[in-house]
């Protein structure tokens, strides 16, 4: 039988570490896992290097790492939502790394694919392409992006079965499944848990295989 | 009518049934009100999904926009990953992005993700969807509340992407960019070559076929 | 209203011309449209370049075209269950181009994707690396391997809604989704036509705005 | 007992529990059938799903493994793409894969897709497979119908790949190759060093804690 990865709350806390790298699901706060996140926060996990879309708002998904110092470096497509992160960054307590939306995808996707990186167009003559190689395809120039890996990935689902077989819900899934092939450790925070064989194959969205631990949502 | 009614309005004259279009956010968003009755769009959302409708009735979970915004859905729609967002954005697959601004220069450059030293929010997915999409229109105010020109010879702020953009349509000009050649083609109703080439700091052919936008 | 992309089997054969390449869905034969297929053979095409994973069997998939003489290549990763895809390459009437499967996919995927290619490490040390750009990144060598593209996808899938969402079924999946993105013109074979709004957003696997014609499969 | 059977006994015993574990053709689907009762694996299957189980019953639209012959499903499978199934592969996430060799090589180099002038395949997902799975173990016969050894000083058939080899498992031995050296672990019940020597042209050294295969 499945090896049954659902966990307690309790057992979350020494899955991390302090000055860990960490890809966490989510577009604005929406697919990010608030309790994974709380987690965080309320052990006082320092040092953090945070992959994601965007910092979300000072109370919003990430944000309140940042806002309470648990974060040293972000990996970041967007950070104007969070006026916290602009102003750490200028203070020199933030290290802010912007990396285009749809770069940022392939990197993660190259890191967990053994892909050993991409040629995107994205980037060509802005200031995206400084210190990076460049290739050219058919007289079109490339920048050769590099893939991205996490020490852990933290991920929302809408629901998971006990082997950790996931399934996201509308535009809650954005970056997650992604994340679940690119982190040595993926714990994924889900709505609801059911049975082995309760998900239709075909409407799995990340593979058990890909997933460590399942933790199932506190109520709101 | 106020500039951004005029913008929008002529913006949407560039869309045709059937077409896949990423709206950015303000003033892109208008567009749609002012499509001919019967034309189908489909909206994409970077966040990952095609069919992006208005919201109706009570927010649904996972349901929201590019900024985070509860949302709709068309009939129709279909959601996916960031991966596959951004195939479709950089694969050619959106026939056309609609962009706020903040400078566009003769070379079909476009900067609008950054103020060095006043605002760096990221570029998103705004340097992707310049790159990827078919057809760039950048839809601004033609100078800055201060009156500076926006559309300038060439660009001095941090680029989104190089050359890629094909239209510029401010509440007083459209410019055409093609083959490196910057057209004007239309301008505003009572507004003259003259009117226009004051508020541009950037070289531009006039049209053979030069018409007054029509706002009707 | 989203545009009703059914057309009959009628308006199929003038979408094909001599000389097009076709990337065809399907693992040996499963999740290749064999409509499609009787279309090409029937109306004599001829000069065909076909790309996929692999040739199936004399009478299985896209095995006839290659047995009735409408393929002068074949850009796959396996031939070895088709006698006739060696006859004929031996014969010197067909070119074989062999691709490792995940390289076809990711190559398929870029030209799909806008991207300029990817690096991987398959392959390197083989006869697959002759002639190709390699890359060292973090002192481990990849190949960079270019994106491919083709004039039309030719898809299987088990549901369309009028609008072109499709739903695959089970592994007859493969290939096709990524070829929806990596072809001028992509027409689906499914075996049922449902109402626009019919297939849950959460479960459609290609989108509509990637498929250009479907096509209601005939009865076995 | 048939030399098949020792080489898939001996394999089993290289499994842990919750492994993904991608099977070549032949001889590595008779591994499973050794795990002892209780081990739990998944078994990847690279047409695109995880959960590849023995047909029961009736053949099920679109369930077929990667060979193309019908195939069942395990409770809690998941079905994706190509690009989606050699990500796994590619990207580590298949804890070991068995394959059949032609030859292995003291350097860990496998050769098992083409014989040239006489058997051309092509490489399916092989490539993909021995580059990127945690660990290859080559599962075959010590040698050749016609007696030749296919444990050579160095592959003169075409690669699979370069290095990748972690363990080789005949009827007669068991090889690990860690740091660029084979090492001989195992030797069958009754067979003796020199009778591996024998019929192995590779250099290999021998284990401080060489042993008997178990096969009990």
């Amino acid at each position: 039988m499945a090896l049954d990865k659902q966990v307690d709350w309790s057992d979350v806390g020494p899955l991390f570490r302090d000055g860990i790298s960490v890809m966490f699901g989510g577009f604005m706060g929406v697919g990010t896992p608030d309790g994974l996140v709380s987690v965080l926060r309320e052990q006082g996990t320092k040092n953090l290097t945070l992959i994601g879309n965007d910092t979300a708002a000072p109370e919003t998904g990430i944000g309140p790492l940042i806002s309470d110092g648990h974060v040293k470096k972000v990996i970041v497509s967007h950070i104007g939502t969070n006026p916290v992160t602009g102003k750490k960054m200028i203070a020199g307590e933030l290290d802010v790394d912007l990396v285009p939306q749809g770069t940022l995808a392939e990197r993660i996707r190259c890191g967990g694919a053994g892909l050993g990186g991409v040629l995107t167009p994205t980037g060509v003559g802005t200031v995206v392409e400084e210190g990076k190689a460049k290739m050219v395809v058919d007289g079109k120039t490339f920048l050769v992006e590099l893939p991205l890996r996490a020490d852990v990935a933290i991920l929302k689902a809408k629901r998971a079965d006990r082997a950790g077989n996931l399934v996201y819900e509308r535009a809650a899934r954005n970056f997650n499944p992604i994340m679940a092939l690119a982190a040595d450790l993926v714990i994924a925070e889900v709505d609801e848990i059911v049975d082995i064989g309760e998900i239709d194959p075909d409407h799995v969205m990340t593979p058990a295989a890909l997933v460590d631990k399942i933790v199932l949502a506190r109520r709101q | 009518m106020q500039a951004k009614e005029v913008i929008a309005r002529r913006v949407a004259q560039e869309f045709q049934d059937g077409y896949v279009v990423n709206l950015g956010i303000g003033l892109p968003t208008l567009v749609p009100r002012y499509l001919p009755a019967g034309m189908f769009i489909t909206l994409q959302s970077e966040n990952g999904f095609l069919g992006l409708a208005p919201l109706e009735g009570e927010p649904l979970p996972g349901v929201v926009n590019a900024g985070g915004q509860p949302c709709g859905l068309m009939p129709g729609a279909a959601m996916f990953d960031s991966a596959m967002s951004f195939a479709l954005i950089r694969g050619g697959h959106v026939d056309v992005t609609v962009l706020g601004g903040l400078q566009v220069d003769e070379e079909g450059n476009l900067a609008n993700w950054m103020v060095p030293g006043k605002m760096v929010p990221g570029m998103g997915g705004a340097m992707d969807l310049v790159t990827g999409a078919r057809k760039v229109i950048v839809a601004m105010e033609h100078c800055t509340k201060e009156g500076e020109p926006r559309i300038l010879d060439r660009c001095t702020l941090p680029l989104t992407a190089k050359g890629r953009v094909a239209m510029v349509i401010t509440e007083l000009a459209v410019f055409r960019i093609t083959h490196g050649e910057f057209v004007l083609i239309e301008h505003a109703p009572g507004a003259t070559v003259e009117d226009v080439r004051a508020k541009t700091k950037a070289r531009f052919a006039v049209s053979d076929e030069l018409k007054t936008m029509n706002l009707g």
